[in-house]
């Protein structure tokens, strides 16, 4: 940060917005640790979310790929044996400092899950579900932020006849795709996406992967995937964990054909995993 | 003259039940609550003198026990009151013989709150007055002119008690009807518990519940059959003195279980101490000559 | 290779004739075992049915079911069950009102805001009190919430249904609250997550998201709770009094019909006479009662079960 | 382009928060509830029975003195009881579960047991006491003995038993049975060896949760009519019994004020027990928890 | 068949034996259809499996690799709704053919699942369970029995002094290995395997597929895999199955280099799944 001291709020916030147009960086994460009870997951973790841009995770299971961007949006604070240090700043403020609202980081921040869980209500409800929460009732408002949602989610044309019957009656990926409306509605920041495609059959997958292409105009969005291709396929930056640390972060195509660190290599190339 | 019912009777009663027909040990007893602990009393004594005996004793109620005693599951039946009709029916319908043995007496006792002043005694006539549906008594000034005119309330075990029935025998009659709003516990401790907690309350229970609350509670003298207004103790219980509610507490016996010795034994050993401990469990005794005559009954009834 | 593992097994196929047998007399075995309850069901069927009927010869059955008194003793006897029907109904009104939105309040703090190691040690203790026995309640009732209580109400008589009811409340609250924690924990953690990921308060994840899943449930467990109160007996024998009235009024001294069969059973009717059968038309309805608000319940969660 | 106005969003949020906060409170409160009134009732009855616990108290019969009534009788009775009442109860309880959850053909009859055994467990005590009296002591001819008793309670807390084995045995995932069944096992070797042993913990919790129900019933005892004095001990299952709740109820209907605090010390001796049966099954609950 | 007729039993069995020696097919699947309820899960498949090799099955998710394997020693069978029709024969004989015993089917063929699933019970007595199960008592053959297994499994080194702990006490790699020592306690044939690595870590990955190596010379093996390049290491025989049919099914060298279906050259070059 600049040393700039002692201005009006105005200039600094400009300031920031300065900075960060520059870094284009959404998340800026820092000397980030964190334990499960005795078992440390993350080692060390520094990293720079880009604005506007996707990012795609990836390693084996279990390197702590899940446990990173549960971070990102505090969720991993729900596990009661977390311990963490570090810093993990989302637009400039340390998301862990004791007067940031995580209501506030997470209304900021949409997530999607590795299996879809759409709550048992109507499809309607859910979608609304978020704004609802957040204190909007006029009702047609309400609609209109339905229809925009699933427009955007690609589900608009396929439910928009049966907005009032329950969500489970969705097959798997439309579910997802639904969950992927449902945080489009409170119109967040950033999309965090857990192996959002591992439980879908391929035509689902693909329109999910159009889908975080069309998004990305307007979100920042993190991806987890197993999948090589996919990572290849849809994101414009890739980090590859491995135990609890980041081997190597770049740009998706330099990753992918040029590996600097030979287990990157080793991942890419299907030698474990 | 048992001889030939038990001749007669033996083996279908063996059938009926083994537990109670057994030849060993076991003596059982069941029926009133209220005579529960004089026979508890007496068993606890008896126990004591024979280690080996073994004497169990039920609180069925006066009517759950002559259900059990017909239904051959008992040797002695307790009854807060004389047998019924219906009762003497089912019993000959089983060809169950017995005889009625009077223990003790319990001294029916009419209490009122201890700070009542006014009362300082009641008819039998006032009473159900008082007490029935039909008597139009809602406050003390209704019963007698001077009284306060503040409204009574009536506590009564539960209808479905020997106490509840002897009083309203006693005091209602045969067509007569308990009124309405008196609250009717099955625990005597909880119409102790009420009458000592309203200042206009009027309640009646077995005399041991009066006994030992006379810290608490005021019995009403009763205007007796000579005239006299009588307060219950043991002296005007036992005499006959405090009636009409001096009540007298049954046991039955079952002839054919006399047989066994067992049986035979326990039921001469309550004879014979009966009186000694009714009193000691807030009850009273009666005349010693009474419980002379009652074992030489027994003694013949078992052929001794 | 030391043993040949393949030959032995195959030497061993002479117990398949027996293994066979036993696979087939197993089912037979557990099938009895379960055919037991079926037995239980219509032993109390029965066993109430016959003397229901003697009943019924004597009094007629549209006098015990429109009669407005019960008074089954002495001369002038009237068998009208309903008042035996409002008492039971006016102690379970009052438990439920106690029971249900504290029940649910603790079911809900205990999943979603308790941390695990409170709700470690609340759940047992909960059950403790659900363990105790309801004649402890009854004496609790009569002789610490009556006198409470009468410094509110100044002239509630000894005998009401208000002390007994609420304590039946109280005895049931564990149950609900324990059921409900169980239909609510059953809830999946990805819903919870999915609702906090959107910036939802743990209220809000509880009332909108977690409730509503779990309502089939808690549902349930509310009608248990009701039949539960229906057939509570001890706590209400000792503390609502024996009067039978048809009344709504809680302070008033009630009898319900488990009060008024352990009254009989404990007392003096004999056997034969009118009364004595009496208590087994009382439990019929009884009976009938608790059957069609278990069925209610049954419907309910199989209707609104939820999928997840 | 932006339907979700963030400034009301912003303003809302804190009053999310506050009720948040509130309701928190609220539901704490209510749960403490519960067990303030348990610490009031624990109170009294310690306050009143206490004195009158001691070892003699423990080791002798009923008595017409206070001071010399004991509880004996009713221990070894209540003792004797669930040595009836425990097998009886969890061998029907467990195998009508592996019934329904292992072999039961989805038909009418097994939907009519389903069904039987839930409105079983909603039936009130008094009426399995009918049943008690009717069936066992009367028509059967078992009289008032331990065993009556023991097969009553059983019945009364079958449906309990039932309940939590079916949810043990429908815990145990899949991939147990299949990994049984992908070595040859039969059906019956692998309820035996994979299933039972895997939902014993479960059918323990609650089965002795079960048993500490019935151990503090009265209502279906006083109907079939289990005694109020015994001063020997009983000998066998035939013979005549009493337990803990009804020797209190006994003490408490006394007119002396010193029998009701002697109910006290005898309620301490039954929650010590209850107590005692909820630690093992919290115990095996915490020991077998989380193993898949 | 040959058509040599009337002959005695014996030389009946030797010829069956010579015509498997000729194709060494263990199994012989024909014209298999398979249901769920209404859902056809698998279609017309027409496939044989090699005797004393390492046949991979390779597929997207959902496409019936499970089932298949699992109607194979009949397991599948355990879901209700199941229906099927065509043949499976083993060693020569239906194993739908009514008086085909299951549990003897399943004791000549063991099954490895995806997550590990040892019993709650002592390491010793996973391994001795199906020994025990065949009514097999003596602790001294028991006991010779789970050393051997356990060798075979690679895993007695690290497991022989604690064969009394609680077999979840172990890790996911040496659960899974446990498992196969269970089931090699009852020498079967064959062993069939869904994705046993897929929740596993590298380096227990490494330990599985190398034991797989060492077993093909006396077991036949069928392995599931979503990992093309472990499927290439490690098997002989490769069967690509979609939408619940075998695409292909060849030499896994062949497959892979030179696949004949526009699909599998999709699949394996990770156009989709
Ligand atoms: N709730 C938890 N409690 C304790 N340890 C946990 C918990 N969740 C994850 N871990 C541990 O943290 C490590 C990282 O887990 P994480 O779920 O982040 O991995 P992952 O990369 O997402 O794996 P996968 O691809 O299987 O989802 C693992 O070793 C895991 O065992
Ligand atoms: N028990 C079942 N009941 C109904 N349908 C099932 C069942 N099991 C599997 N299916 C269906 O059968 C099809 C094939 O499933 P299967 O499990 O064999 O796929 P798979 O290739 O093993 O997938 P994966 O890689 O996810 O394990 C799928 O469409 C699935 O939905
Ligand atoms: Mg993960
Ligand atoms: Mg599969
Ligand atoms: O029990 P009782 O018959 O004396 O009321």
């Amino acid at each position: 940060m600049n040393t700039v001291k002692g201005n009006k709020q105005l200039s600094l916030v400009s300031l920031k917005e300065k900075v960060q147009e520059e870094t284009k960086a959404i998340y800026a994460v820092e000397k980030f640790n964190l334990w499960y009870g005795e078992n440390q997951a993350l080692y060390g973790i520094d990293m720079t979310i880009p604005m506007n841009k996707v990012t795609a995770i990836i390693g084996p299971s279990g390197c702590g790929k899940s446990t990173f961007i549960k971070a990102l949006n505090r969720m991993v604070e729900l596990v009661p044996s977390v311990r963490m240090n570090g810093t993990v700043t989302y637009d400039g403020e340390n998301i862990f400092s004791p007067k940031y609202k995580v209501e506030e980081l997470r209304t900021n921040t949409g997530m999607v899950f590795q299996h879809p869980n759409p709550f048992p209500k109507s499809i309607y409800e859910n979608v609304v579900y978020g704004p609802r929460t957040h204190g909007i009732k006029k009702k047609r408002i309400l609609e209109e932020i339905a229809e925009k949602s699933l427009k955007e989610a690609a589900l608009w044309d396929e439910v928009k006849d049966r907005l009032d019957e329950n969500a489970f009656g969705l097959s798997g990926g439309q579910q997802q795709r639904l969950c992927i409306a449902r945080c489009l509605a409170i119109e967040p920041e950033v999309i965090l996406m857990d192996e959002p495609t591992s439980a879908l059959d391929p035509v689902s997958t693909g329109k999910i992967e159009e889908l975080v292409q069309n998004l990305k105009k307007r979100y920042s969005i993190v991806i987890i995937t197993h999948n090589m291709q996919q990572a290849a396929r849809i994101s414009d930056k890739t980090a590859f964990f491995l135990d609890g640390q980041v081997v190597e972060h770049a740009d998706t195509t330099t990753l992918f054909s040029h590996p600097e660190d030979k287990r990157t290599e080793d991942y890419i190339t299907g030698r474990f995993g | 003259a048992c001889g030939n019912t038990e001749e007669s009777k033996g083996t279908e009663e063996d059938s009926q039940n083994v537990n109670a027909e057994s030849d060993g040990p076991e003596v059982v007893v069941d029926g009133s609550s209220t005579v529960f602990p004089i026979m508890e009393a007496v068993a606890e004594e008896y126990q004591k003198e024979n280690p080996d005996a073994r004497v169990n004793i039920g609180t069925s109620g006066s009517g759950g026990g002559f259900e059990k005693f017909a239904a051959g599951e008992t040797h002695i039946s307790n009854a807060s009151r004389p047998i019924k009709d219906e009762e003497k029916a089912s019993l000959e319908e089983a060809g169950i013989d017995y005889t009625e043995f009077e223990i003790a007496l319990d001294g029916l006792s009419i209490v009122v709150n201890k700070e009542n002043d006014w009362v300082d005694k009641l008819t039998v006539k006032e009473l159900n007055k008082m007490w029935s549906s039909y008597g139009d008594v809602t406050t003390w000034a209704d019963v007698r002119e001077g009284w306060p005119e503040e409204e009574i309330q009536f506590y009564s075990p539960g209808a479905d008690s020997g106490t509840f029935d002897y009083f309203s025998e006693v005091v209602l009659g045969e067509e007569g009807e308990i009124r309405q709003d008196a609250s009717l516990s099955e625990d005597d401790n909880v119409l102790v518990q009420g009458v000592t907690g309203s200042k206009n309350g009027i309640g009646y229970f077995g005399y041991a519940y009066y006994a030992e609350n006379k810290e608490q509670l005021k019995a009403v003298p009763i205007v007796n059959d000579s005239g006299e207004a009588v307060a219950p103790d043991q002296e005007t219980v036992q005499s006959g003195e405090y009636n009409p509610f001096s009540r007298p507490l049954f046991v039955y016996v079952k002839h054919s279980a006399l047989e066994n010795e067992a049986v035979y034994n326990f039921t001469e050993y309550a004879l014979k101490n009966a009186g000694a401990m009714s009193e000691s469990v807030g009850y009273v005794g009666k005349p010693d000559s009474a419980y002379e005559e009652a074992l030489q009954e027994l003694d013949s009834i078992a052929g001794k | 290779m030391t043993v040949n593992i393949k030959r032995m097994i195959h030497e061993k196929k002479s117990n398949r004739r027996f293994l066979s047998i036993l696979e087939k007399s197993v089912p037979a075995f557990f099938l009895l075992c379960a055919s037991i309850s079926v037995l239980t069901t219509i032993g109390i069927t029965l066993t109430l049915l016959v003397e229901t009927v003697t009943f019924f010869n004597r009094i007629s059955i549209i006098e015990f079911l429109t009669g407005t008194e019960w008074w089954p003793f002495g001369e002038n006897a009237s068998y009208g069950i309903l008042p035996l029907i409002t008492g039971t109904l006016l102690i379970t009104a009052i438990a439920m009102l106690v029971a249900l939105p504290t029940g649910l309040a603790s079911a809900i703090y205990l999943s979603e805001f308790a941390p695990g190691n409170v709700r470690k040690v609340v759940k047992p203790v909960l059950e403790v009190l659900a363990g105790i026995p309801t004649i402890v309640y009854g004496f609790f009732a009569l002789t610490f919430v009556t006198p409470m209580l009468q410094l509110f109400i100044k002239d509630l008589p000894i005998f009401n249904a208000l002390s007994p009811g609420i304590v039946v409340g109280i005895m049931i609250i564990p149950m609900i609250a324990s059921l409900s924690e169980d239909a609510m924990s059953s809830v999946p953690d990805s819903m919870r997550e999915g609702a906090l990921a959107l910036g939802s308060t743990r209220l809000e994840v509880a009332l909108k998201v977690v409730v509503p899943a779990a309502l089939s449930g808690i549902v349930a467990s509310f009608l248990l709770g009701v039949s539960r109160a229906i057939g509570e007996t001890m706590i209400v024998s000792v503390a609502a009094g024996s009067t039978p009235t048809l009344t709504t009024d809680v302070t008033q001294s009630i009898q319900t019909m488990t009060g008024y069969i352990v009254q009989v059973t404990l007392g003096d009717a004999s056997y034969g006479s009118t009364t004595y059968y009496s208590i087994y038309a009382v439990g019929m309805t009884l009976f009938i009662f608790t059957l069609l608000m278990n069925l209610l319940a049954q419907y309910i969660s199989r209707r609104f079960k939820e999928e997840y | 382009m932006n339907l979700v106005d963030k400034q009301l969003v912003q303003r809302r949020r804190k009053k999310r928060l506050f009720s948040n906060r509130i309701m928190r409170q609220i539901f704490f409160s209510a749960s403490v509830f519960g067990i303030v009134v348990l610490a009031v009732l624990l109170y009294r009855i310690f306050r009143e029975g206490l004195p009158y616990l001691d070892i003699d108290f423990l080791t002798s019969f009923a008595s017409r003195f206070p001071e010399e009534a004991g509880i004996k009788a009713a221990i070894t009775g209540s003792v004797w009881l669930m040595a009836v009442t425990a097998p009886v109860s969890v061998v029907l309880g467990v195998g009508t579960a592996v019934y329904l959850e292992e072999y039961a053909k989805e038909n009418m009859f097994t939907r009519f047991i389903r069904m039987n055994i839930s409105n079983l467990a909603g039936v009130p005590s008094v009426v399995f006491g009918l049943l008690g009296l009717t069936v066992f002591v009367r028509l059967m001819e078992m009289g008032r003995s331990i065993i009556a008793g023991g097969f009553t309670m059983s019945l009364l807390i079958l449906p309990i038993i039932v309940v939590a084995s079916q949810e043990a045995i429908r815990a145990i995932p899949n991939s147990q049975y299949e990994a049984s069944y992908a070595m040859g096992a039969t059906k019956w070797q692998t309820i035996r060896r994979v299933v039972l042993p895997a939902a014993l913990p479960g059918i323990l919790t609650g089965g002795i949760l079960a048993l500490s129900r019935a151990i503090g019933e009265t209502a279906p005892l006083l109907m079939i009519g289990a005694l109020s004095f015994i001063a020997y001990l009983p000998e066998n299952i035939w013979s005549g019994f009493t337990v803990l709740p009804i020797q209190i109820f006994n003490w408490t209907a006394r007119p002396q004020e010193e029998f009701h605090l002697v109910a006290s010390t005898g309620i301490i001796i039954l929650l010590f027990i209850l107590l005692l049966m909820n630690s093992v099954a919290v115990l095996i609950r915490h020991k077998y928890s989380k193993r898949y």
